[in-house]
């Protein structure tokens, strides 16, 4: 079906008849060949995104390229997709082997050459002892495999798919990640993979494309958009447990909040600003007490979640509490909402530590904080300042 | 004795009751019936008025064999209208009950309603056009006529028990199929016909019996040779001159069909009804 | 190189794509033109065997028309006025109005009340239900012509039918005339075989209503401490009102059209006499087509008084789901 | 998929052929008069009972064995008196498709369909075979219109008849059936104490063929010939009074639905004393239930009607667009020929129009019927319900307001609603 093409899309907007604008002019590339993800809370639109590239939905505007093809106005026939529905939308009356074999009839590929590719892919999923069998006799993670098959025998420009994994199990979903990665390693296939949770976008994608209602915040690679947030909302987006965010002042080179100040990496341009700031630490940016000089903060620990080989300790901070709309936006995607239990101006951290750290609930627990594991965001506008 | 008691003790006394009733409207149902099997049954000079009820002495077709000749010719012609006719519209309305519940173009929900009102038409308000329209197209010198009209008065009621039925399916599975490639006719094909013989089932049913049941229709559409069993029915017992053993012998035979499409797929029906297809 | 993109703008590098509204059009035709191309041909039969008629119907019910000649004439209103005063078209409305509402309150009893004990589930449920579908597969001639029997009025030694029946079980003073009878509710009786013949469909109508009504609402109910008749009152009794209404309408719209159930059991008889076999009688036996077509449209109009609403009514609520 | 396009187009091709027909008047009938040698003739009728079935099917053996080859296809629709018949040719008609040949009632009923210029004029039928001195100048004169004949009667019946079981009239001690109406109702008092119905009528019909015949009795042959050509006043106090007579008559008589013939039958089981119904009734008592003219049954005027011959006439048409005209002249001949006339009125229990039938081959009743009509000195009076005297728009409109009449029994309103029909329809 010939060799992988990237996707454009061009500043893509998306009005329903409502008014409501589900996607706000995005300007996106996925390379040939490359897996992107497309996250963000519900109802962002990233499925309208998916749908338009698939032509399940009309372009409000902008363009969309398939390779060199303009297949913005194209039906989604006329398109060389594949998509895996989250419902796996498998054809209730056919058996394993026409469903995979559908894509392949409808576009009127030989018997043969169906039959081989379909048995070929039925090997490499593990579907072989299943083919006579109807959707209805398989269980939930082996119908995902023929919703996956189904798309991959089609041998498609591009890959489509929404939420495939969300109605599995957690352990089932862990494997079949694995399994997704192996096999775009195999195939090559130009990917658009949408998601809410965010592990599954760290671990998968290539490149990662963070959306907030309708608007592409970033599109990076994951350690990038987990070093370099461009702004508070992918900070608190990506990363699990989220970001604790704290606000502060930054005055003469360093910044100060609940008593302790931290000096501001040099050469940035903020070791001269004198301004408020919010600061944002990650769960793992906490040392553990030692002489090696780095300024310290005592908290006293409220919750100790057991991890196994590592603890999340949950304890307030002397210091205002950060609530804006983008790190609520952030937070409804995850499940932990600790705003509600604590009062407005105590701030609440998390952090990860080690499990043979002796820590106990009600005891001080002292933490270092190396300048270069902070983040620094203007408090308006929500853009990093780092 | 507790309440909790009284009720279980009073439980089997209320279910006894429950199947007696049951049992009692059964046997008001199956009396006419009973009157037809037995007087069409008995010996034609056994028979009368008055001895209704009585069962037959002795068992004898007779009855049927002399008003058979009368009703062959209306029976035949029934059946080459009923079968095409409950077909043809059945199929056209999956066409249309497709289209209107998953392949939607703009106005569907404006045209819905107004095919729909097509179920409810007072025939008499249509039947002089529509007679006059069918007599200069020459159709009513055949059953083609009667054919036709039958599948079109017909559309609003598949097509309303299709779309109700059809709007079962998960969008997700249309769209899949478009992605597959599949243009509306081999989606139809592929996706909505596979799981649509419940729904065919009720379709026919319906389309069956009113095409069999169909009088008015019958009588301004078709000559003496052509016309339907309930004319021909009509035109025997509706007399009064025939002995009431013949009338009862050529009721039983005229319904017979429709009886036995009721008593197999009367599960389907039931089915049906539960999916709202005629809820309408 | 990774480039990252910041939320905002990018200048064009593409050449511009064709003029968008164009293609745009040809999409969305493309999408939904197969569709309105299939249905296209039953909409235009519908057209013009359902509006087209009835149009043209009304337009005869103005016109002179008498016999076998029909003349192209105009005069007004002058059919719908005649019938007003006519005395056998108001004798004729009162018989459909008493017969309508027998009909309907013995079929709805009936059936409700059939429906009702087959709710709780019983064995054999299906061969209950099938003996009371029964009738409604016996075609209205049929139905006629066995009830023509069954309504027998003859007296003394000749007694038969169902006042036989009454005899036999020691009832014999229930004797009636039934049809025949010389007042008004002569028509109520035609009532009796139109119920015995759709309170089957009406038992299978609230049957698949009933348990359309999911279990889990009736088992809060019971929780919440309400006794079974309290169940039904308060949670089945509401949800079952469309299903009621719609058996209502579709009863209405039946017993308004009845036509062969009359002609079977008592052609020719004032006493149960409808403005459907009016219509039939005036037009082909004393070829007043033009008042024919008058009685026809005023049933047209009163069907559609009944079924409009209801169609927007069950329209609108089915976009409200 | 290719029987949904096949359908599709035949849907489209309808609608298509519809817009060209456009409604528009009639167009052109069906093929013009067949050649001679037509292979089929369809004749409409409603002879499907016992005695009338049998006289047609000896005609039509008889019409087979003179054109061999040419199939007759009897297209019979049952209903006394045609009540179901005229419906289902109406359609025929109003589609300009008419069969070969259809039975009428002579009279004023043919005249709504020669004002439709529906007939053949068969004038030269007349005159090939030399019929003109053959029928009787009543019936000519009843079925001549403008000059012009356009039915060939088949048979003469009579509707003025009252039918009494003698051997029970004895047994309830009734020496004679009553000479007048009034005299009837004393006889009826006697019989309901004897626990027997005076008088059997059927459904609506033959309701009216009472009514036609209680007016006949009370108010004569000139003043009843009267009510159909606007002389006699509808609303006069005498025709009031006749109204009333009936009334009176129906409240003693057992009023049922049905047709004619279980009614009859009533009076030759003894359950019911008088029917009044026309000589076919003569047919069904004496073939179909096996009874002797005379003894078993018996039949005189109805009270009044002594010396009055209330006559009604089955004949047969030659419509306009007769697919076969060669095969329906042939069909028509034979009606009107002696041959033809003496082998189906034996059977239908009427008296050959023609007056040179030959007299043996009538007996029991028959004769009887025979010498009066042929005797000079009966007066011919047509009848009302059998479409001698009124077209069948004014019969309709007076059927629907006889349905009125038959509830609110009030005489005035159903004589007006009469007059003002017969002003508005009956010329």
């Amino acid at each position: 079906m010939g060799e992988a093409v990237g996707i454009r899309l061009e500043r893509i907007t998306k009005r329903f008849r409502g008014g409501v604008v589900a996607v706000n002019e995005v300007d996106l590339e996925v390379r040939p060949g490359e897996f992107m993800v497309l996250v963000g809370p519900s109802g962002c639109g990233k499925s309208t995104l998916l749908r338009m590239v698939a032509g399940l939905e009309s372009v409000t505007d902008g363009t969309i390229w398939l390779g060199e093809k303009d297949v913005t106005e194209d039906l989604p026939q006329e398109r060389d997709v594949a998509m895996v529905f989250q419902s796996y939308a498998l054809y209730p009356r056919m058996s394993v082997r026409r469903n995979l074999g559908f894509g392949l009839r409808m576009r009127g590929a030989a018997k043969q050459e169906r039959e081989r590719r379909v048995a070929e892919v039925a090997d490499v999923l593990g579907l072989d002892h299943l083919l006579d069998r109807r959707p209805a006799a398989l269980s939930g993670g082996q119908r995902q495999r023929v919703a996956m098959g189904r798309a991959i025998v089609r041998e498609p420009q591009a890959f489509l798919m929404d939420e495939p994994l969300s109605n599995l199990d957690a352990k089932l979903r862990v494997s079949m990640r694995a399994q997704l990665s192996l096999l775009h390693q195999r195939l090559g296939t130009t990917t658009i993979y949408v998601t809410h949770d965010q592990i599954e976008a760290m671990t998968l994608g290539q490149r990662v494309a963070v959306l907030r209602d309708g608007v592409l915040q970033q599109c990076d690679t994951p350690p990038r958009l987990f070093r370099q947030p461009v702004n508070l909302f992918v900070a608190a987006f990506i990363g699990s447990p989220s970001m604790n965010f704290v606000s502060a002042t930054v005055s003469r080179g360093a910044v100060e909040f609940a008593g302790v100040r931290v000096p501001v990496p040099t050469g940035s341009e903020l070791a001269t600003a004198d301004r408020r700031v919010i600061l944002g630490i990650r769960p793992t940016g906490f040392g553990v007490a030692s002489s090696n000089g780095l300024p310290t903060l005592s908290v006293v620990p409220e919750i100790v979640e057991e991890l196994g080989d590592e603890r999340n300790v949950i304890a307030d901070v002397d210091a205002p509490r950060v609530d804006t709309d983008a790190t609520r936006a952030a937070v409804d995607a995850q499940t932990a909402d600790d705003a509600l239990l604590l009062p407005a101006e105590r701030a609440r951290f998390t952090i990860r530590v080690p499990g043979d750290l002796p820590v106990t609930v009600g005891e001080p627990l002292t933490l270092s904080i190396s300048p270069d594991r902070l983040y620094f965001f203007d408090p308006d506008s929500g853009t990093s300042l780092s | 004795m507790t309440t909790r008691t009284a009720r279980r003790a009073r439980g089997p006394y209320l279910r006894a009751a429950r199947y007696l009733v049951l049992f009692l409207f059964g046997c008001l149902f199956l009396l006419p019936v009973y009157a037809l099997l037995v007087t069409s049954l008995k010996d034609p000079a056994s028979v009368s008025v008055v001895t209704m009820w009585e069962l037959p002495g002795k068992l004898s077709m007779d009855s049927f064999r002399a008003v058979w000749p009368k009703l062959q010719n209306g029976f035949v012609n029934s059946l080459i209208l009923a079968i095409p006719a409950s077909i043809i519209s059945s199929i056209l309305g999956a066409a249309n009950g497709f289209v209107l519940a998953k392949w939607r173009f703009p106005g569907a929900d404006f045209v819905f309603p107004v095919i729909l009102f097509g179920m409810f038409i007072p025939y008499q308000a249509i039947l002089i056009p529509m007679f006059r329209v069918i007599a200069s197209m020459g159709l009513n010198r055949d059953l083609s006529g009667l054919i036709l009209v039958h599948i079109i008065y017909g559309l609003p009621i598949t097509t309303l028990i299709f779309r109700s039925y059809f709007a079962s399916i998960s969008e997700e599975l249309i769209e899949a199929a478009k992605v597959d490639g599949a243009g509306m006719l081999r989606t139809f094909f592929f996706v909505a016909l596979p799981i649509a013989p419940p729904a065919f089932a009720v379709a026919m049913i319906w389309q069956f019996t009113s095409a069999w049941n169909d009088f008015l229709f019958g009588i301004v559409l078709t000559r003496t040779e052509y016309w339907p069993i309930t004319v021909a029915l009509n035109n025997i017992a509706g007399a009064q001159t025939v002995p009431f053993n013949e009338a009862m012998a050529s009721a039983l035979l005229a319904c017979v069909p429709t009886v036995l499409v009721y008593v197999l797929l009367g599960r389907f029906f039931m089915r049906g009804l539960m999916a709202g297809a005629l809820k309408g | 190189m990774s480039q990252t993109v910041v939320a905002g703008r990018r200048e064009e590098r593409r050449p511009a794509p064709p003029p968008r509204r164009r293609r745009k059009w040809s999409r969305r035709l493309r999408s939904w033109g197969p569709g309105l191309l299939l249905v296209a041909p039953s909409l235009v039969a519908l057209a013009i065997f359902v509006y087209g008629f009835a149009g043209w119907n009304v337009r005869m019910s103005v016109s002179s028309w008498r016999g076998l000649r029909q003349p192209n004439d105009f005069i007004g209103l002058r059919n719908y006025r005649e019938l007003f005063v006519d005395e056998t078209f108001r004798n004729d409305v009162r018989n459909l109005v008493v017969f309508t509402l027998v009909f309907i309150l013995g079929s709805l009893a009936i059936g409700a009340f059939l429906a009702l004990l087959l709710d709780k589930g019983v064995r054999g449920e299906s061969v209950f239900r099938s003996i009371y579908l029964l009738p409604m597969a016996i075609s209205f001639i049929a139905t006629g012509i066995i009830w023509r029997w069954l309504l027998d009025s003859s007296t003394g030694s000749s007694t038969a039918g169902i006042n036989k029946l009454f005899v036999y079980i020691g009832l014999d003073w229930l004797r009636s005339d039934w049809h025949k009878t010389p007042n008004m509710w002569a028509i109520a009786f035609i009532a009796l075989p139109a119920a015995w013949s759709l309170s089957g469909y009406v038992m299978a109508l609230f049957l698949a209503g009933l348990r359309g009504i999911p279990e889990e609402l009736r088992e809060a109910a019971r929780v919440d401490g309400a006794t079974e008749s309290k169940v039904y009152w308060h949670v089945v009794r509401p949800l079952m009102l469309p299903v009621l209404m719609s058996a209502v309408v579709i009863l209405t719209h039946i017993s308004l059209k009845t036509f062969d159930l009359l002609y079977a059991i008592a052609p020719l008889d004032a006493r149960t006499e409808t403005p459907a076999l009016y219509m039939w009688y005036t037009s082909f036996r004393g070829g007043f087509f033009a008042r024919g077509a008058a009685i026809a449209t005023l049933l047209f109009v009163a069907v559609a008084l009944v079924i409009v609403p209801y169609i927007w009514y069950s329209v609108r609520s089915e976009r409200r789901r | 998929m290719r029987r949904t396009r096949g359908v599709l187009a035949m849907t489209a091709a309808a609608a298509m052929l519809l817009a060209l027909s456009a409604c528009g008047d009639d167009n052109g009938g069906g093929g013009g008069g067949g050649g001679q040698a037509d292979k089929e003739v369809e004749v409409f009728t409603w002879w499907t009972g016992p005695g009338e079935g049998e006289g047609l099917a000896a005609l039509i053996a008889e019409f087979e064995k003179q054109n061999s080859g040419v199939k007759f296809t009897n297209a019979a629709v049952a209903g006394g008196s045609g009540t179901q018949a005229r419906q289902a040719l109406a359609t025929r008609l109003l589609a300009n498709q008419p069969p070969d040949s259809y039975q009428l009632h002579a009279g004023q009923e043919a005249a709504s369909d020669i004002k439709d210029g529906r007939l053949e004029d068969v004038t030269y039928l007349y005159e090939r075979n030399g019929w003109k001195d053959k029928f009787p100048k009543g019936l000519l004169d009843a079925i001549t219109v403008d000059g012009k004949i356009y039915t060939v009667p088949v048979n003469i019946h009579r509707s003025n008849l009252l039918w009494y079981n003698p051997a029970k009239l004895k047994e309830w001690g009734i020496a004679a059936p009553p000479k007048t109406w009034s005299e009837f109702l004393t006889q009826a008092a006697t019989l309901k104490a004897k626990g027997v119905k005076p008088m059997s009528v059927g459904q609506t019909w033959t309701q009216m063929h009472l009514l036609e015949n209680v007016l006949l009795g009370e108010l004569g042959a000139d003043k009843y010939k009267g009510l159909w050509n606007g002389s006699t006043d509808w609303a006069g106090a005498d025709v009031i009074s006749a109204l009333d007579m009936f009334k009176q008559v129906m409240a003693v008589s057992e009023v049922t639905t049905q047709d004619w013939q279980p009614e009859a039958k009533k009076v030759l089981d003894g359950t019911a004393a008088y029917n009044v119904m026309g000589d076919w009734l003569d047919a069904y008592a004496g073939r179909d239930q096996k009874k002797t003219y005379g003894t078993e049954y018996a039949s005189v005027a109805t009270p009044g009607s002594e010396g009055v011959y209330n006559f009604l006439s089955d004949s047969f048409t030659l419509p306009k667009g007769a697919p076969h005209k060669g095969a329906a002249e042939k069909w028509l001949t034979l009606c009107g020929s002696t041959a033809g006339q003496d082998l189906f009125n034996p059977q239908k229990g009427s008296v050959p129009a023609r007056t040179d039938a030959d007299k043996s081959k009538y007996k029991g009743y028959l004769e009887t019927a025979l010498k009066d009509w042929q005797n000079s000195s009966t007066t011919i009076v047509g009848s009302l319900v059998h479409g001698v005297t009124a077209n069948n728009a004014w019969k309709s409109e007076i059927e629907k307001a006889y349905g009125v009449f038959f509830q609110d029994k009030d005489s005035m309103k159903f004589a007006n609603a009469v007059k003002t029909a017969y002003s508005s329809v009956g010329k």
